[in-house]
């Protein structure tokens, strides 16, 4: 058994903003599967209302689906409190996109550091200062910057301390929600270097959630792709990146920058606005855009389903094109 | 200055000459924040001007607009269509502001009035500057926004900035920005707030209609793949200077400043496999007390003693160029 | 105009609560007061039949469901009962009173509207100078009591220079010229502090929307200068201005009890403080009543104002 | 060596605050400072009883022993204006802290819960807010009968609603921030986070509302006295001074100016002091 994470048709709902007496509502995320393995980087990829962030979040215990379940470990956490959440809790852990918010700008370094060793009393007062030491070297800061606060310290330094902080409970699965976007290129790579890392010498898995896909293929061995609050498709990242299926994952490919000598942007990838969340299309939520719309897609919601065993779409015109063509379409 | 780079013939709508800037910063210091930039944007011509954040890139673009913050200094010079814009008094640059240069900035959403109708804000770009009646400033408001792909534009005419998606909204800041022709267009990071499909069909967009009116662009951005994308030339900014410029091919193909080659480098869309990525090592230096020789020297894997000197700048191989002592060598021996 | 339309009339719908926990809570104050409210009223010596006279009169021994409907009811067709020292019918007093206090607080929000905003206006965009100056007024018209403001300017106006008045009232359909002699002393004393806020929230608003990166884009449109300032930026402040003018209204609703008893002035305020000082509870219950309806009126007015100056708080709760 | 360090860098990281405040602030705190004093030691300060008769000096004009000169019944202003602060002082500071420390948990657990929290919490307080803020503290003492105490009690449920709102709107914007959110998932409770990260970085607004709200409570008090409806005679109040000060207006001007002036340089202090903390304690601009 090696599954470290199974959500399964897993719903979050929020009243839409404002009142009124016929509140309307966000439709955050609409029924979402997804499965992690020990030791791996799955990176979730979309662009705005496709609903990543509350996914992390409730990966995270922090938001409480309205329906589904969320397995950890073979542990369900949803509805999980007390003790048994906070364990789960020593497990998982967060690491933000703002590296700024995401610290105290009270608090020292060190003291963020050591925040979840106080909460779980992980031993004595002095093992944890040398625990805050050794998690300041391992994320290559040193261990002068435990007396620091975080305005005197660089956007990289503060996403250092967030992973040193996110690392300092020994957890099995770190949840980042875009923690590179804040920040320059050239300190980009440095992080994404640190998250690497941190799964091939620790083994500790990893949950990358960020819009950008060139980071996502760096970083993640399994790469899921989210629209508007499903998952359209999933795979590894050899197979999602060679041979996307889903229209929508073929032009979120196609709309990338590159920063390549003939990266030309020929055409316009993707046509029309992102829909409201609040009131998502019916049936498949990509159809209004979508070049390979047929009339069962604005009427049925489209499953998952595979293309290879670690190769899972949600399109079928997509899919049986694929099959008639004997090959993949591959246009890129 | 006629060595344009630019593929669409037309002369030179935007020249700097030796363009600096000083920002008063506390305690009775300055920051050189643009210091020495010599580029030019002709007609049609879509410029890159792409660095990391503090480089400078959004202050030039300031400087162009005359839309510094107060106390700043401005040396060097600006021209637009040959005519120096430095010095200009305030009402005259107001003239030009919005009808020969215009401005396209990162976040459509703070760029508009939220309590004026978007349909207004684009009529008033023209009335500012031409003499129509309302009416017809309308009636040509309808027409821009019909151009740069609002549905309906009639209709949607009267509606308030948030009553639009962020796409949409940036489409009218375009519309207003393009409104009067203008001969050249500041874009600072025009894309930056959006997803990247939507950006994909604004950068479309503004490539299309720029080219159509043969407008030149200046297109501020911290991303590669962006100038990549759209841009014809490309200027790579940093701590305020301009190390190397040149054809997007060639630039991309054959970077020649180290800089230029790390930043390229250290893209994670550019570095297909897994491996670390490379990287830059230390920080950008103070700009309130800039390094006397080449800005980079400190961060340089291949800096050497000259590097404590300023760089000369060298034209390459491929019509571009560049400000490095390396390249000097190379220069001097394959004269 | 649909958007507009469904936002007055939601925010019509929002004020009927308001107005129905307001009334309830100033129904309850007569039947708050600790022991027996009649003893209260009566005195000690009151006559064990006069007490239950007088309970019986105001309804006292009902259920207080009963009371509360009994009592909006005559309040919503104009009886407020009787003033319980005259016995003179209280909707009677109420309207020779309310036209003075509404006399008195309209023209003070009116003279502090129209000489804060452009001196704010000023202060946010003039020179050194204009910030100087209104700054100081600020803090003067801030600090000063208004009381005692008044008591200096009948020092000076009445006592010194005897230019006007020093207290009393006469009605503006008598006599319109000496009704003005009359109330522009309470009048001033009243929007000076007034004038100062509004000073204050007008500067900070604008420079706080002068600060904000649309006015960096007006002028790379070429916006003209003034066009920005009172196009622009002021429409955006507008909506903050108006807000603080309504939440002052109710500053200044109980700056009017202090300054009508200063004055003399035959107000709801003044009314109120001598019911108050007399036990007289159907009155203070009256007066409260209509001091804080017309708070409410103008709260609900100021809301629309700002509904129409800034469309983003007019489409709150629809899509 | 460490600790001696950081108490030292401690101390400077306090006294470069202060100096980093605006001259104005600091010339409010230091108004304030000696008002406090003035208060606290009133019976060592004032010269003379402040409720002794004296028909020799009945109305008799400011001198060196009698600074603020004499009322109608020949009692030294001076005196009674230093007692009158004291009780002003008293009052206010009771009402300040009482609405402070109730709206502090209330506005906390309403901004940092949200939803069905927020609104038991905010809903009965708005309820407050219905009447214009004189009027209720009218209403309050209608019904309970005028009197210090009962005049303390009504600044602090005028104020508790406005205190509440700007702690829950402070505590909303922290409860957004990363650090929240990561408080929980590194294992402490809700309640825990709260105290450890809510409270000590919301509480900046709190203060700066509640250092303005002192020096109006001061007017509202002495509006109240000037009423009738505050401190009761003979106890020496700024408003009642001012009261009976208005019938002898013309003949005796100082028995009116000097307890005025005196209510508008605490109102100007905590002003001054107030503002100059907004800049440094509420950089969101929560307090209006």
């Amino acid at each position: 058994m090696t599954g470290l994470l199974d959500v399964r048709g897993v719903v979050v709902t929020f009243p839409a903003p404002g009142a009124g007496p016929r509140r309307r509502r966000v439709h955050a995320l609409s029924g979402v599967d997804l499965s992690m393995r020990r030791g791996q980087t799955h990176g979730l990829v979309g662009e705005s209302g496709s609903g990543k962030s509350t996914l992390a979040r409730c990966v995270l215990g922090l938001q409480r689906p309205d329906e589904g379940s969320v397995v950890f470990d073979g542990t369900e956490i949803v509805g999980l409190r007390g003790k048994a959440l906070r364990e789960v809790r020593r497990r998982i852990q967060p690491v933000f996109q703002d590296p700024l918010g995401s610290l105290d700008p009270r608090w020292t370094v060190g003291r963020s550091v050591r925040e979840s060793l106080d909460a779980f009393g992980v031993g004595s007062a002095l093992d944890r200062e040398r625990r805050v030491k050794e998690l300041l070297d391992l994320v290559g800061l040193s261990p002068d910057h435990a007396d620091r606060h975080p305005s005197q310290l660089s956007g990289g330094q503060r996403q250092r301390v967030g992973i040193a902080a996110a690392l300092a409970s020994g957890p099995d699965l770190i949840v980042a929600d875009e923690p590179v976007s804040a920040l320059d290129v050239s300190v980009q790579a440095q992080i994404l270097n640190l998250v690497s890392r941190l799964r091939r010498d620790l083994g500790v898995a990893v949950l990358f959630v960020s819009h950008d896909l060139g980071v996502v293929e760096h970083v993640s061995q399994e790469v899921s792709v989210m629209y508007l609050g499903r998952i359209v498709e999933t795979g590894s990242r050899e197979e999602l990146f060679a041979e996307p299926v889903h229209p929508y994952t073929r032009a979120l490919l196609d709309a990338i920058p590159v920063p390549e000598p003939d990266a030309r942007l020929v055409h316009v990838p993707l046509p029309g606005d992102i829909p409201s969340p609040i009131d998502p299309p019916r049936g498949c939520r990509f159809h209004p855009r979508c070049s390979l719309r047929v009339d069962a897609c604005s009427r049925e919601r489209p499953p998952l389903r595979p293309v290879t065993a670690a190769h899972h779409v949600a399109c079928p015109v997509a899919l049986q094109a694929r099959s008639q063509a004997g090959t993949a379409p591959v246009e890129h | 200055m006629s060595e344009r780079a630019g593929r669409n013939g037309g002369g030179a709508v935007l020249e700097l000459h030796d363009l600096s800037v000083r920002i008063p910063v506390s305690g009775g210091r300055w920051v050189e924040a643009v210091g020495g930039v010599t580029l030019t944007v002709g007609s049609a011509e879509i410029v890159g001007l792409v660095g990391e954040s503090g480089c400078g890139k959004s202050t030039l673009g300031g400087a162009i607009m005359g839309l510094l913050p107060g106390g700043s200094r401005v040396a060097g010079e600006v021209l637009l269509r040959g005519q120096d814009l430095r010095g200009l008094a305030e009402e005259d640059y107001r003239r030009i502001r919005g009808d020969d240069i215009a401005l396209v900035s990162q976040d459509p959403s703070a760029s508009l009035d939220p309590t004026f109708p978007v349909g207004a804000q684009v009529a008033e770009a023209i009335r500012n500057h031409r003499d129509v009646s309302r009416r017809a400033a309308r009636e040509r408001a309808v027409e821009l926004l019909r151009v740069v792909g609002i549905p309906d534009p009639g209709a949607r005419y009267a509606d308030p900035p948030h009553r639009f998606s962020g796409g949409m909204k940036q489409r009218v800041v375009i519309a207003a920005a393009l409104a009067n022709d203008p001969a050249v267009l500041i874009a600072d990071e025009p894309t930056t707030a959006l997803d990247v499909t939507i950006q994909a069909q604004i950068l479309h967009l503004l490539r299309d209609l720029t080219v159509r009116s043969g407008t030149g662009v200046l297109l501020i951005t911290h991303d590669l793949g962006v100038v990549a994308q759209v841009c014809d030339r490309v200027a790579v900014m940093y701590a305020g200077q301009v190390v190397e410029q040149g054809t997007v091919r060639e630039v991309f193909a054959h970077p020649s400043h180290p800089y230029t080659r790390a930043l390229l480098e250290s893209q994670p869309a550019a570095h297909h496999r897994s491996g670390d990525l490379p990287v830059i090592p230390g920080r950008v230096p103070d700009l309130s007390e800039p390094p006397a020789g080449c800005r980079f020297a400190a961060r340089c894997p291949r800096a050497h003693d000259r590097c404590a000197a300023p760089p000369p700048e060298i034209r390459t191989a491929g019509g571009g160029r560049v400000s490095c002592w390396l390249h000097h060598d190379t220069a001097r021996e394959a004269r | 105009m649909n958007h507009r339309l469904r936002f007055v009339l939601r925010r019509l719908v929002l004020t009927i609560p308001v107005l129905l926990v307001m009334s309830v809570f100033i129904f309850l104050i007569i039947r708050l007061v600790p022991g027996d409210p009649v003893r209260t009223m009566l005195g000690f010596r009151a006559t064990p039949a006069a007490v239950t006279q007088v309970r019986a009169q105001l309804h006292l021994d009902d259920p207080l469901w009963a009371q509360y409907r009994d009592w909006i009811a005559g309040v919503l067709h104009g009886d407020f009962g009787e003033d319980f020292v005259s016995k003179a019918p209280l909707g009677e007093l109420l309207a020779q009173r309310i036209p003075v206090t509404l006399e008195l607080t309209l023209l003070s929000m009116i003279l502090a509207v129209v000489a804060g905003v452009p001196l704010g206006v000023r202060a946010a965009v003039g020179g050194r100078w204009a910030r100087r100056l209104t700054e100081g007024f600020v803090v003067f018209g801030v600090s000063v009591p208004d009381f005692w403001l008044g008591i200096m300017l009948v020092l000076l106006f009445a006592g010194t220079l005897t230019w006007l008045p020093p207290s009393g009232y006469i009605p503006f359909t008598d006599d319109p010229a000496g009704n003005l002699q009359y109330i522009l002393l309470p009048v001033l004393t009243l929007a000076a502090a007034e004038t100062a806020y509004i000073i204050r929230t007008t500067r900070g608003s604008m420079l706080g929307v002068l600060g904000r990166p649309f006015i960096v884009y007006l002028r790379a449109k070429g916006t003209r200068e003034r066009s920005i300032v009172y196009g622009h930026a002021l429409r955006n402040a507008a909506a903050p201005i108006a807000t603080v003018v309504g939440i002052q209204f109710g500053v200044l609703l109980g700056g009017a009890i202090v300054v009508e008893t200063l004055f003399a002035l035959p107000g709801v305020g003044r009314l109120i403080v001598t019911a108050i000082n007399q036990r007289n509870y159907p009155v203070v219950q009256a007066g409260l009543f209509v001091v804080a309806t017309l708070f409410i009126v103008v709260s609900l007015i100021t809301d629309l104002v700002v509904g129409f100056i800034d469309p983003r708080v007019s489409d709150r709760g629809q899509s | 060596m460490t600790t001696t360090m950081t108490v030292t860098s401690g101390v400077r990281r306090a006294r470069s605050a202060v100096g980093a405040l605006p001259r104005s602030a600091r010339a409010g705190a230091a108004i304030l400072v000696v008002l406090a004093a003035v208060a606290v030691l009133a019976p060592l300060i004032a010269p003379h009883d402040p409720n002794a008769i004296d028909s020799a000096r009945i109305l008799a004009a400011p001198d060196l022993g009698h600074p603020f000169g004499s009322d109608a019944l020949g009692r030294d202003v001076f005196s009674r204006t230093v007692f009158a602060f004291r009780t002003s002082l008293s009052i206010v500071f009771a009402a300040v802290a009482v609405a402070s420390l109730v709206a502090l948990p209330l506005g906390t657990l309403a901004g940092y819960f949200g939803g069905w929290v927020d609104q038991i919490i905010s809903r009965p307080l708005d309820m407050l807010l219905v009447l214009p803020a004189l009027l209720l503290a009218i209403s309050l003492i209608a019904i309970v009968g005028p009197g210090s105490l009962v005049a303390a009690l009504a600044i602090a449920l005028i104020y508790l609603p406005i205190l509440a709102r700007v702690q829950r709107a402070s505590a909303l914007v922290v409860s957004q921030s990363g650090f929240v959110e990561g408080g929980r998932a590194r294992g402490w409770s809700p309640l825990a986070v709260i105290r450890r990260h809510v409270v000590p970085n919301a509480l900046g607004p709190l203060l700066v509302q509640a250092a303005i709200l002192a020096g109006f409570a001061v007017q509202i008090e002495a509006a109240l006295s000037f009423l009738g409806l505050g401190t009761q005679p003979p106890t020496p109040s700024l408003g009642l001074m001012l009261s009976d000060g208005r019938d002898v207006l013309t003949q005796a001007p100082w028995v009116e100016i000097f307890p005025g002036l005196a209510i508008a340089v605490v109102v100007l202090a905590f002003n001054l002091l107030g503002d100059g903390l907004r800049r440094h304690l509420d950089p969101q601009g929560v307090v209006s």
